[in-house]
């Protein structure tokens, strides 16, 4: 399945939100995920289905004054 | 005494807001946050670098407990950018608090007057614990406080700059009509900037590159704490006077020479 | 660290040089005394009152033991006068050290440039510790290290007015050309015009009525020993150079906007 | 016996130096005394005769900066 | 040479803009008018007093067919009320020029950004040739001039607290990113001000009581007409550079004593 | 009017002295010192250079008539050198004028006060003018006044630095106690420090590296003059006091919006 | 008539706005009129014709920077 | 004959002054004449004889601040 990740174009097998984290090996890191411009709270990873197409960010915190 | 600073209902100890940019390692980032004694730390939000999906994430160096996080809209262009920043540092679920910076400027990264006003407004109203960065015009930060910030901080001079207090007349009138906490934010250079700020009623000082950047980052956080506490105890104890002439302090009787 | 400074052969861990003239009481002093952790104090030296000979002998009321007293010639209006002072002060057998302080003007009180290379010679020759209050001229200064001054006392301005540094730039060429320690003597008003010396590379400071005449002479002391470090760490520290333009102080990648 | 003392012109019985300084309670204070403009030591003060016109200056610390 | 400067179409001889209030009486405004050789006049809009219908119409004393009348909108506390006031000047027939001026504040009268933004963007609409009073936030500034501004007025400190430029770099930026002309309006104290403020590369000075409320308005008017003649000249002179080290002016070689 | 200074006997209309050193070419110079207005010219006394005798005889350039020279003994290290330059410069016949300048530091040829001092009072007893280049240190000043000099030259900045008037209040101290005029020598940057310096009280400006290596010397000397006449104007007409709040200069009754 | 003249209530006899300029002497001024917000131009003075009630401002131009 | 001008070891055939400055052109040239040390009035250039080893200096008005 095709998804905008973070700005580029990526493929996935991952069926749901947490999955792709985990894919990542973010699932224990505190990042903050945004699907189509919503952000999805935590929980709501595991039951949260991708689609062809989504675009999606995932974010954290870094070094800023 | 205790001399405490509150913002956004939470009682603060030190006066003293630490940025976490540009250290040269983390090492060295720890320990300069150690030796400030800050208790408000700032931080941006970026994407994840999904090529190295551990890197740079900067909470795993700092202790979360000890400290109020404020996190940045940096990046941001507009009030809705930088609305949508502040909503995704919100639902990491570890501050309510944000600074909002809005620049349209490479140049000078000065914030936008109207976008700011904008953010600040919005983000107030959905409960966030909002900063603004803005700048030193004082009719733009009793706005920003009317429309709900929590403190507001103008600019001392340019981010990154090292120039000081640019106009300290515009701080001391900020400072006067506030009804708010004024934090001094971006601009600072060294310690006596810190301490003129200080000297002239600020509630605190925002820095980052000052520290950072330093030969010895580490002994110049210390001096910036030591600077905070200076210019602090020099304003609460009533500096004398500038005088045009000289005034003795010896004994003015009594002299040797006398006849 | 033990960043000290040696004058005259003594080791001092205290930058901060104190007056004791004009505090409201004998008790508000020894408290900034105290507090400031000053190890080197400044005193004049007048005639016993006769109606009352036991009264305002400053020195009943600090220890002694704990000190480097550094007496002054206020009142000497030439170097003989200032030469005759210093020996009466070096008679009581307390102190060898002197501050050359000598002037003809009233309203200035700022000190004579010949007299007091002619006193800081004499003095320096017969064995003292010369620590002659001048007027920021590099020339003058270099001088009176030339003729045996222990170290250099420029004036930030004149006694007493709080007026701070006015001149840096004098100030930075006289640090520069030192080959002895430079102490900056006079005029400051706040905590900030301490920092900002330090920040040139002053080796110490003396100051009396910025502290005694504040409104909390007790609290100004303290802020202006944490001037003194903050200034100081500031100078070791090698602060950021001052730029026209900016840098931003968070992650310039990874924006979340970015395309 | 006429002196002139910290620029006053006093009258006083004491014969020697140690009992004009001690008439003013001063022999324990650290004072400082010249006497025609040389300095006289705290030993000498004992052994140091007074005589008529002589120029004393009894001196002390004072607060200053 | 011809230097000029051109403003909505007109083009100016004279760089000294000056204001029509407080002098002591008509005669010494005309002197200090003609002395000025200004060109752009401002004034004000108010109710006629019915009681005396007749009294201050300031125009019953000036020429005017030998300037250009720049009313203001003082008085107006939001855009709306500027707009209007705006019109009634205009409807005068005598210009379609306008200085927009709204603040809310009776402390320190310094304009309001976002009303300001919003009457110069309508004004700028309608046709009007709208040179707004802004503080010296450059982000500002270039926002005034997209939305149509003629020219931007930065004020060097608050109306007549004559405290001269509070901020030269910002005022510096303001004229490195403008693409109308930049005039500096307001707090000019005396000659040396409208100097520095020329220098800087500012196009034209409006100021008012500087000259009005001088003890010598008309000598004052022909000091501050030196001062743009001083401070223009310098400008595009090309100034040498400050340097820290001294350079003789005085031949090198030959000396007398060389050996 | 008749506002002339006087020194030596001799009444200027000028308040604006010139250097001869470092120009572009003859030309250059020539047309600088014309529009300058200039009445008093400085120069140096040099060996001539035996290889090409004729050459570099600056005063082929000028028409003797029309000035004041005022020789200056740079090259001299201590009293007796200036001392013989300064014979040497009045056994031309040309001018019994001198310029005491003693320098020993060639980083910034600071004057040194004593030996200043001291040629001065010799040359004064022996019927010279002089006019010594000094520190600003207000004693010393008034030292040189008693010796006999005719008027005082304390530096703004070091010679050839651009870096403008160190310290103002020195300079106002001088000005105040001077019974002799007091002309402000090297260190000029720009058109603002000469205004500065005049607005203090200054009775003239001696200069030539800010002219004569500006890019444009001619209109840089243009703008010179009209800086001496501005800043003399704004000192002659009283300027307004500096104040903290505004002051409004449009009329404050008769507003439209009023109730 | 009742009119509100520069924000003072005044009574006035005149018809028109040309009258009522000219009970001020202020036909021949360098004046500006405006009614309930909206200007009138100088040349419609003559026809305008007053109610009662009606918002008039007569303003001019004064010393301002 | 030898002398020492202008700091140089210099030879000439000059027997006067007058002669040592013609020879350098200098004669109507504004320049004022030290010999040892001593300053030579112009009019006193003919009757000034040289002699071996004399220190003379020639010296003129230059560009100076």
């Amino acid at each position: 399945m095709r998804l905008e990740i973070n700005g580029k174009p990526e493929e996935t097998l991952a069926a749901t939100l947490a999955e792709l984290v985990g894919n990542y090996g973010l699932e224990k890191e505190l990042v903050v995920v945004e699907v189509n411009g919503k952000i999805v709270d935590r929980e709501k990873w595991k039951g949260f289905e991708l689609e062809n197409g989504m675009k999606i960010e995932i974010v954290h915190f870094v070094g800023g004054g | 005494m205790n001399d405490t600073l509150e913002i956004g209902g939470r009682r603060l100890k030190s006066r003293f807001f630490l940025g976490t940019g540009r250290y040269p390692n983390p090492f060295v980032q720890n320990e300069a946050i150690r030796i400030s004694k800050s208790e408000v730390l700032t931080f941006a939000i970026r994407r994840v670098n999904l090529e190295a999906p551990r890197e740079d994430a900067v909470l795993q160096h700092v202790n979360a407990e000890d400290f109020v996080f404020l996190p940045n809209t940096s990046g941001a262009k507009n009030a809705d950018e930088a609305v949508r920043i502040a909503r995704l540092a919100k639902a990491s679920g570890l501050s309510n608090w944000i600074k909002v910076e809005i620049s349209v400027n490479a140049n000078t990264l000065l914030p936008d007057p109207v976008e700011t006003l904008k953010a600040t407004e919005k983000l107030a109203k959905e409960g966030f614990v909002v900063l603004p960065y803005t700048s030193d015009d004082p009719v733009l930060c009793k706005r920003l406080e009317e429309v709900g910030a929590a403190a507001v901080m103008p600019g001392a001079a340019p981010i990154g700059t090292g120039l000081g207090i640019l106009n300290p007349y515009n701080l001391s009138l900020i400072i006067e009509e506030a009804g708010v906490p004024v934090i001094v934010d971006a601009g600072i250079g060294t310690a006596s900037d810190v301490v003129q700020a200080m000297e002239l009623g600020a509630d605190g000082i925002l820095l980052n590159t000052a520290v950072a950047k330093a030969r010895n980052p580490v002994k110049m956080a210390e001096g910036m704490k030591y600077a905070i506490d200076a210019g602090r105890s020099a304003y609460l104890s009533g500096r004398i006077p500038k005088k045009r002439y000289a005034t003795a302090s010896s004994e003015t009787e009594k002299f040797l020479m006398q006849r």
